[in-house]
């Protein structure tokens, strides 16, 4: 069935439309297609633009309510449709359209109306695969859930391939093929090339160049060789901005050959990272490592590891170590070169010149303490030294085989690719390049400032320049060809794992653009005839597995998620003998200011700017949205007389631009931390604008660190959206109890220290609600201990739960709708805190004080003990949100969701209610899923097992943080967290009896450093 | 009845100035409204107030349109202006009944002058308080969800909720305080009747009389009914704004759970009540003339019920404080550090300078019979009332519980219309009710004459 | 001197007390409105493409419910046929029918027929299908005698009061199961007795109490909890 | 009243004193059916002319009565048997709550039935009223008394009844046509 639900927004009540919009696809495309692709939006952004738009704007929205203005630019679209519906809501609460209902003609075999499917497939970013199994509902892909049964991923996800599925439905992606802006089709692409091709044959191929990001793609690979064989002159390159170029040269200068590390977290007593954030999303194989630290983190079953971090920024794995040594980037080198030192010689004496000999001198003796259980791990930005040193100490406390492992390289192609695109930009001044395929990046935009890549494109003379991208981007805009990429989640492919083990990469659904995948086009430049990416893939995949079972093996390998036995078989290699230690370097350096260029948590290198989910995600320790201000440690802001949200001029190399800054605790002295990916020209109607570009400070040879900054106050001030009002649990009159933490030998004193004296049962004139007369009380517990803080969970409920984005300025005024929070907070010396994470979704309390104030029953408890919100019924008093302790409640003050845009409608969860403008919402623990399952179980005649049933938040959790389940059983996973001594609930002198409750935390400080 | 002129005691000003007759007092009052052509004075007046209120339509039909998301109101701080008006003016509202009430009751029959625009002054503030719970809430087309009604859905309001208290309380002190009023008015409406020499006002008034004719049966049944009115809207006027204080005692949040909220909250509506009176009362005897009736007296008790009551306020605010320090509970004693470092500390200095510093001055005789001081001084404590709504509404919300969902609230421009609009439709309605009805209880005035007494 | 003539009197109270009734009035036809078809569509037959009969194919053809809804039992929606379950029985008969031609138009081209919804709950609305056959309730019960409907309407109005009426007490409404797609199913009477498990019933409310045990039923509360039917 | 062309003899008095007087001596010279008009509620006039069982009172209590017991049993109905939801862990019936809407359903109640019933028991609203006729009433809304004994009254005959006026110091003495 596929029900049009186009007057959806017309209906009886207005927090429902979209939901059931099981959109006919074709439809839905028709649509897309018959506005004329590109017009259909750009009309709206360019009337979004439009000096007589923002004129109207102003008189629609007076100054004063000026953060329209900038909604515009960021969700122009979507405020457009804001005043028609809210009028459409306000008139029509009184009779119900007639609906039309579409049947197929003729429906699929496996189909069965209103249940969904899961489709194993993959998600890739920088080469790296992340296994995935996707929801689909009426061939509608949903939700993005982590392939429990791939070693890569155990369930769990990372907020890249949680918020991809929003990237595929993003109504600004690519939807046509361009030539100098104009409209062609895939044919007039497919003639325009044959001759430049043809010319290209004589010359063996000597003017062609083919840039690609980062491919572990065995089949993309295996094309690319094809080409080249082609066209033996032909050069293929490589580029991304957030590469391992550091981690290869290191891995080069420890065993003369490019190597792939990895490591097993679960036999490690002792971690030791240098600068290395193992932790949250974008490092290879994190959802891996993160279940593996979590699983070692458990006081009171294992072994509870001990992680020591030095880091030149602030990060989530900072966050969770029990030992941390802020440290400027370019100084780590010399904590790995004393760390090796003391390792062979140990430490002299027991006085120490500085702060990182006494740290390193007592990391040495824990590592000397644990050979074999130990492991050192480098981050992707420190230099290539460090990488070999870290793998000289890997091997000599004998860690290889055990904590570490050595692959072949998942990158296909492993050269450096900062010289990769040197070489290239060279080639095309010096005018060889006669061709340029840019597939799937965006140099113009993230290549390094010091080559000027755009400049390149623009001026030198490259006859033929075609990209091939999701969007029409900064370098689209320079090639005379764009072609709309097709989407992952459109398209066939396949590619590697952290581990090597190849997915296969199967649609959910056919290109909603017509979009071409990398393997159509670099078979058409390989001069065959057109072939869909599925012959390519597959017959890619019969030639490795040729024989009469190839489809057996190729239907089990689409099931499972992966080939098998594809993993790399560890590699055995030899340290070589290190260059002699560096000089330290001088003390002119050592007083230079110096600038750190990483990744964005967020958007990654830019790429995801126009992912209105990732944009709006809190920074997991400053919980920054929609923009990357310049960090700055607490000491060197009160040096410079720096406060957040001044705008600052930086200076490098003569090249300046301002940006405003926030002072971070915890951050470095003398060090200042930029993200990457902000301030995109063209990224979309979100991205567009967002933030600050620092690419052009960025230069090859400093690619991550550079000295020599210089900062000046500006006077002028930027207003940054953080959703987190105060980043303590510290008042002026005395502490709160939020979250819990004790030392590991505290907490073996004392195991109950945790427990706040909760307030008796019979505490009330009311005879409590006999819940255990229920065959289920629903209950969740989350671990503070396993929780890294990595943001999963809120991007997995967001998409759960059809939770909308409401733009920078509704975040400032504290608007946003996230229904589960992770607090961050820090505690202590403000150069070196400690920092705790705590998700807070709704805590289900029992005596709930949200609902007794809720005049018409809008919010009430379910006989299961969840606090329900019937968004229907809610008229919008905001006074359960008042009487929230946790503030866990969210209101749509304005019509935050998009109810126009097809894309989007078919994006939603059709199982849970679109909520509209002037109703509460909040979570209710995924009532959908107890429902469904319920009603399953029902049908089967039995009870929901535990752990068949999951929350959102729980299912794409890598820590396994939060537990969900029936309280009622004393079984049930959740139940036996609820008896761990740890458990304690929130706010418990409040006796509002929640039923999600937390294990406080537990740091395991070792003695010789104390806590 | 106790006061008759001249038999006041010594230094004490009359309820009445002497030499008035059934007649003249008649005449003095019933002539306001009858004479013609209305004054420039009162269209200019008028044309103000109903700009103003033209401008409240105009953003509160925006808000209709766009969403609450307009105003300042965000989480935490879900409500702001609009509740904090509401509260505002409905303390306002409570001096007319209460002095038409209890003062009755009390047998003070220096009531007797004041009692009727008091009244109506009760009655738009009750209409101007009755706007902002509707047009608050998210989805105001769905308001009448909260009236108990037989619905399709089969579903209900929550008894439990405030909410719910104040649309029983609200709209029962507005149908009494109508009544109250109108019973008041039908003899006087008669007088008006036979007054009138135009021939349209003579039908218009004589149907709102009803038909009075002051036959002596009546007049005993109307005393009855009057007195038994005064009998219920005594707890009522009492009852509402200690429902008013629920909406926040009943709440968890800090610095809105506590049991010192409905007697003061009622003290402070007595409080601001007798502040409008007041302002509405000195310009009204100046201008038409009625110093006669409105005398001294009235400006010296209205001052002390003042006086007493933002004493009560005061008490509340002491307790309140020490409260928060005694109880050792680490929120409460957080909300109160807030008040006095927090960032709306210096709306709280305010607040105390307007609520309980400055009224002290009215401790001094001459300057509570002052007209120009007393005016300033109820001008003083109307802005002090509004800034304790705002102290208890936003500064408890804006940082409770969980530091980390602590924020900041910032009132918008259509906050302020709204606001100010509000003021103005008063204003418009006060200026109505002057020109149109007796603002002062004729057939109650003739009572306190001397030659009403019956002599044996 | 008298300003009003005598009648006004009569007039006067009539208006006072009279007002009491009118609003009265006003407010129950406001009320009924909201329960009439004319906001319900209880009833009233749909204009359709095709004028499609229940009563033809139920009972003239005596056609399984299920042919054609197929995943009544299995899923939340019952589904609604695609154009080539029609034509498995109309590419052999009523071929060359001129009622018919959308539907062999739509197979032809391949495009969908578009039907007007005719049981249409609003969207916060969770109805599942399968779970109410699974415990025991018949077809008709809610979109009553299908099988005499020429054109479809719905039966019932659909509205919430309507559905918290059974679910407030399920025990009324129950039959056994194999009886659930039975469109001419009556509950046991003293005349017609029902035999279930070697019981005799002769009256529904028994009848409905075993079955309420039988299928495991939650409790009233859990069934009238928001979240049944809200999420 | 029973209609007849006359309505009754009608005398002006000054003052409250002299109105009160002549009602009294009036009712004891066996007039029964007399009212008197007054621009002010006047003390022990009623009584002088025969008034005694004012009913307002009872009305009112019985409104109170009604309007308490329907508020109460309405929250009870619906919060026990037509739609019983737990409403943060809260009973059924939690009758503290309920207190409120009962105690302002009981004072709405009474109110109304208070000003009604004296409405209704004045017989009011009355625009038309034969006294009206009598063109110097216009007066008694302002500073005239005046007393009426009714053509109905047993005792009433013109000649009489007007002497009897009179010797009263009542002045303007007039028949009220009906």
């Amino acid at each position: 069935m596929k029900t049009e639900d186009e007057n959806g927004k017309r209906r009886r009540e207005e927090v429902c439309p979209g939901k059931k919009s099981t959109l006919d696809l074709d439809a839905a495309r028709a649509r897309i297609a018959d506005t004329k692709g590109p017009e259909f939006w750009r009309s709206l952004e360019e009337l979004a633009g439009s000096p007589e738009w923002q004129e109207m704007m102003h008189r629609e929205f007076p100054k004063g309510a000026s953060e329209w203005l900038d909604s515009v630019s960021r969700r122009g679209f979507l405020k457009l449709m804001g005043a028609s519906l809210a009028m459409a809501g306000m008139t029509a609460c009184t009779k119900q359209p007639l609906e039309p209902i579409v049947p197929y003609v003729r429906q699929p075999e496996e189909l069965v109306p209103g249940r969904p499917m899961f489709y194993a497939t993959a998600f890739t970013l920088g080469g790296y695969a992340s296994p995935l199994l996707v929801e689909s509902h009426m061939y509608r892909p949903t939700k993005i859930e982590g392939n429990d049964k791939h070693p890569a991923s155990l369930g769990g996800t990372d907020i890249f391939a949680q918020a991809s599925i929003l990237e595929m439905y993003d109504p600004d992606r690519s939807q046509t093929i361009n030539n100098l802006g104009e409209v062609r089709t895939w044919g007039n692409f497919l003639e325009a090339i044959r001759g430049p091709l043809s010319a290209q044959q004589a010359v063996q191929g000597a003017g062609i160049r083919i840039l690609t990001p980062t491919v572990s793609s065995p089949t993309l690979a295996d094309q690319m060789r094809e080409l080249l064989k082609i066209y033996p002159q032909a050069k293929w390159h490589v580029y991304e901005p957030v590469n391992r170029d550091n981690v290869l040269e290191g891995a080069k200068l420890a065993f003369g050959q490019p190597v792939e590390t990895h490591y097993k977290l679960e036999n490690a007593d002792v971690i030791v990272s240098l600068d290395a954030d193992f932790l949250s999303a974008g490092f290879p194989g994190n959802v891996r490592y993160i279940r593996e630290f979590a699983k070692r983190r458990d006081p009171d079953s294992v072994k509870m590891s001990r992680l020591y971090v030095v880091e030149s920024a602030t990060s989530s794995t900072g966050a969770k170590a029990d030992h941390r040594l802020p440290m400027r980037a370019g100084e780590i080198e010399q904590v790995a070169e004393l760390l090796s030192k003391f390792l062979e010689q140990g430490h002299p004496s027991d006085v120490f010149s500085s702060q990182r000999e006494k740290f390193a001198a007592a990391v040495a003796n824990d590592l000397r303490a644990h050979r074999g259980s130990s492991v050192v791990i480098v981050g992707d930005h420190q230099p290539p030294i460090v990488h070999a040193l870290a793998h000289s100490i890997n091997q000599a406390l004998g860690n290889v085989g055990k904590t570490v492992f050595y692959t072949d390289p998942v990158d296909a192609n492993p050269i450096n690719q900062t010289a990769s695109i040197k070489d290239l930009v060279a080639d095309m001044r010096a005018g060889k390049v006669d061709m340029l395929v840019i597939i799937d990046g965006n140099p113009a935009y993230d290549a390094p400032a010091d080559l000027n890549f755009a400049d390149a494109l623009k001026s030198t003379n490259v006859p033929v320049r075609i990209h091939l991208g999701l969007y029409q981007d900064e370098t689209a805009e320079l090639c005379q060809w764009h072609i709309n990429k097709a989407h992952y989640l459109e398209a066939w492919g396949d590619a590697r794992a952290y581990d090597g083990t190849v997915s296969i990469v199967q649609p959910l659904i056919a290109p909603l653009y017509n979009g071409k995948s990398a393997h159509e086009l670099v078979a058409i430049l390989a001069g065959q005839a057109d072939p869909s990416s599925h012959e390519v893939v597959q017959s890619y995949w019969k030639k490795q597995h040729p024989g009469a079972d190839f489809e057996m093996f190729w239907r089990k390998s689409l099931n499972d998620g992966w080939v098998e036995s594809t993993a790399f078989a560890p590699k055995q290699v030899s340290i070589r003998p290190l260059p002699s230690i560096s000089a330290p370097t001088s003390p002119g350096a050592q007083n230079a200011i110096e600038i750190n260029f990483r990744r964005d948590p967020s958007i990654h290198d830019g790429r995801f700017s126009n992912n209105g989910w990732l944009q709006e995600l809190p920074k997991p320790m400053s919980k920054m949205t929609w923009d990357n201000p310049v960090l700055v440690g607490p000491a060197m802001a009160e040096r410079l007389g720096l406060k957040s949200e001044d705008m600052i001029e930086i200076e490098l190399y003569g090249k300046k631009l301002t940006a405003p800054v926030w002072v971070q605790a915890g951050h470095p002295d003398n060090s200042i931390t930029v993200f990457l990916g902000y301030g995109r020209r063209r990224a979309g109607r979100v991205g567009t604008g967002a933030g600050f570009d620092f690419y052009p400070l960025r230069q090859s040879a400093t690619a991550w660190v550079a000295t020599g900054v210089n900062i000046a106050k500006t006077g002028e001030t930027y207003k940054l959206a953080t959703t987190q009002g105060y980043q303590t649990m510290d008042t002026p009159v005395g502490q709160r109890p939020l979250v819990r933490t004790a030392s590991l030998d505290e907490y073996h004193k004392e195991p109950e220290f945790a427990k706040e004296e909760e307030p008796p049962k019979d505490l009330t004139l009311y005879k409590p609600y006999p819940y255990e007369k229920e065959p289920y009380a629903w209950g969740m517990a989350i671990d503070l201990n396993a929780c890294v803080g990595c943001n999963n969970c809120i991007v997995a409920c967001q998409s759960e739960n059809n939770i909308a984005v409401v733009g920078k300025e509704q975040v400032v005024l504290g608007r946003h709708m996230h229904w589960l929070r992770v607090d961050a907070y820090y505690q202590g010396d403000r150069d070196n805190p400690k920092a705790y994470f705590q998700p807070v979704p709704c805590m289900q309390c029992e005596n709930a004080p949200c609902e007794v104030v809720c005049p018409v029953g809008a919010t009430v408890h379910s006989s299961e003990g969840l606090n329900d919100m019937v968004y229907n019924r809610c008229v919008g008093t905001r006074y359960c949100s008042n009487n929230c302790p946790y503030k866990v409640r969210r209101f749509n003050f304005l019509l935050f969701q998009d109810w126009e845009t097809p894309q989007l409608k078919m994006m939603r969860n059709p199982d849970v209610t679109v909520r509209s403008r002037g109703v509460m919402e909040k979570c209710t623990y995924c009532v959908q899923r107890i429902s469904e399952h319920r009603i399953d179980s029902e049908r089967e005649d039995r009870k929901i097992q535990d752990g068949e049933l999951q929350t959102a938040c729980q299912q794409s959790c890598p820590a396994n943080a939060i537990v969900f389940g029936n309280i009622n059983d004393p079984n049930s996973g959740v139940s036996k967290l609820k008896s761990n001594p740890r458990n304690y609930s929130l706010l418990a002198d409040l006796n509002t009896r929640p039923r999600t409750t937390y294990l406080a935390e537990i740091r395991n400080p070792s003695e010789e450093l104390g806590s | 009845m106790d006061e008759r002129i001249g038999q006041t005691e010594a230094g004490r000003a009359p309820v009445m100035e002497p030499g008035y007759t059934f007649g003249t007092v008649t005449d003095k009052i019933s002539s306001i409204v009858l004479t013609r052509p209305t004054s420039n004075g009162w269209f200019l007046g008028f044309g103000v107030a109903f700009l103003l209120t033209m401008m409240m339509l105009y953003a509160i039909a925006y808000l209709f349109v766009k969403g609450v998301g307009i105003w300042g109101v965000t989480i935490p701080i879900g409500w702001g202006f609009a509740i904090i008006n509401f509260v505002w003016w409905i303390g306002i509202g409570h001096a007319g009944t209460l002095i038409s009430a209890i003062l009755l009751l009390l047998r003070q029959s220096w009531r007797n002058s004041i009692n009727r625009f008091a009244e109506a002054m009760t009655l738009f503030a009750v209409s101007a308080a009755g706007i902002f719970p509707l047009i608050h809430v998210g989805r105001p087309w769905l308001a009448y969800w909260l009236f108990p009604y037989p619905n399709s859905m089969g579903v209900w309001p929550q008894f439990r909720s405030p909410l719910i208290w104040d649309v029983f309380a609200v709209s029962t002190y507005a149908t009494i305080s109508l009544l109250f009023w109108f019973v008041g008015l039908v003899p006087d409406l008669a007088t008006l009747r036979d007054r009138s020499t135009n021939r349209a006002a003579k039908i218009v008034y004589g149907i709102l009389a009803l038909g009075w004719r002051g036959s002596a049966r009546h007049w005993d049944r109307y005393e009855t009914a009057y007195l038994l009115l005064a009998g219920l809207a005594t707890p009522l006027v009492l009852s509402v704004h200690t429902v008013v204080s629920f909406d926040f005692a009943v709440g968890i949040v800090p610095g809105w759970h506590t049991t010192i909220f409905p007697p003061y909250f009622v003290a402070g509506a007595i409080y601001s009540g007798f502040a409008m009176v007041l302002m509405l009362a000195i310009p009204i005897r100046k201008l038409y003339g009625l110093e006669d009736f409105i005398t001294e007296l009235h400006l010296q008790n209205a001052a002390k019920v003042m006086l007493a009551t933002g004493l009560i306020v005061a008490y509340g605010y002491v307790i309140e404080a020490f409260m928060g320090w005694y109880s050792g509970n680490r929120y409460d004693a957080f909300t109160l550090w807030n008040r006095l470092h927090g960032p709306y500390r210096w709306e709280y200095y305010a607040l105390l300078l307007c609520n309980i510093v400055i009224p002290q001055v009215l401790w001094i005789r001459k300057l509570r019979s002052r007209p120009i001081a007393l005016f300033s001084v109820s001008l003083v404590v109307l802005v002090g009332m509004w800034l304790e709504r705002f102290i208890i509404v936003v500064v408890s919300l804006h940082r409770d519980f969980l530091t980390s969902s602590w924020g900041m609230y910032y009132p918008t421009r259509w906050d302020w219309m709204t606001y100010i609009g509000t003021i103005g439709m008063f204003l418009a309605a006060m200026f109505l009710f002057v020109r149109l009805l007796p603002m002062i209880s004729i057939f109650e005035m003739r009572t306190l004459l001397p030659e009403a007494e019956v002599k044996e | 001197m008298q300003i009003f003539h005598r009648s006004t009197n009569t007039i006067s109270r009539a208006t006072i007390y009279g007002a009491v009734f009118l609003i009265a009035a006003l407010l129950w036809a406001v009320l009924e409105l909201q329960r009439s078809p004319y906001i319900t569509y209880a009833k009233v037959a749909r204009p359709q493409p095709v004028p499609f009969s229940h009563q033809h194919h139920v009972a003239g053809l005596g056609i399984d419910c299920r042919y054609c809804h197929t995943s009544v039992e299995t899923s939340s929606f019952a589904g609604i046929p695609p154009t080539k379950t029609c034509m498995n029985c109309h590419s052999q008969i009523w071929t060359g029918a001129p009622l018919l031609e959308p539907v062999r138009e739509s197979f032809r081209s391949g495009k969908s027929l578009v039907w007007t919804r005719v049981n249409d709950l609003p969207d916060f609305v969770y109805f599942n299908h399968s779970i109410h056959i699974n415990k025991g309730v018949g077809c008709n019960t809610c979109h009553g005698p299908v099988d005499r409907m020429p054109l479809m309407y719905n039966e019932n109005s659909l509205q919430m009061e309507w559905c918290l009426d059974c679910h407030r007490d399920p025990a009324k409404n129950l039959r056994p199961r194999e009886q659930v797609f039975n469109m001419r199913y009556e509950p046991p009477s003293s005349l017609k007795p029902l035999t279930l498990d070697g019981k005799e019933y002769t009256d529904q409310m028994s009848l409905g109490t075993d079955l309420v045990k039988k299928y495991k039923l939650r409790t009233v509360t859990d069934i009238t909890s928001c979240s049944t039917c809200h999420r | 009243m029973k209609r007849t062309p006359v309505y009754g003899m009608m005398a002006e008095f000054d003052s409250p004193t002299t109105l009160v007087a002549a009602a009294h001596r009036t009712h004891e010279a066996g007039y029964q059916k007399v009212d008197a008009y007054s621009p002010f509620p006047i003390e022990g006039l009623a009584e002088a002319v025969g008034f005694h069982k004012n009913r307002v009172p009872l009305v009112t209590l019985i409104g109170g009565l009604v309007g308490g017991l329907s508020g109460y049993l309405l929250q009870y109905w619906i919060s026990t048997s037509s739609y019983p939801v737990n409403v943060g862990g809260k009973p059924y019936h939690s009758w503290p709550a309920f207190i409120i809407v009962t105690f302002e359903m009981t004072i709405l109640f009474a109110g109304i039935s208070a000003v009604f019933g004296m409405l209704a028991l004045n017989g009011l609203p009355m625009p038309y009223h034969p006294v009206f006729n009598v063109p110097r009433f216009a007066f008694a809304t302002k500073d005239r008394f005046f007393l009426i004994v009714f053509a109905s009254d047993p005792k009433y005959s013109p000649a009489e009844t007007r002497r009897f006026l009179e010797s009263l110091g009542g002045r303007a003495i007039s028949e009220v046509p009906d």
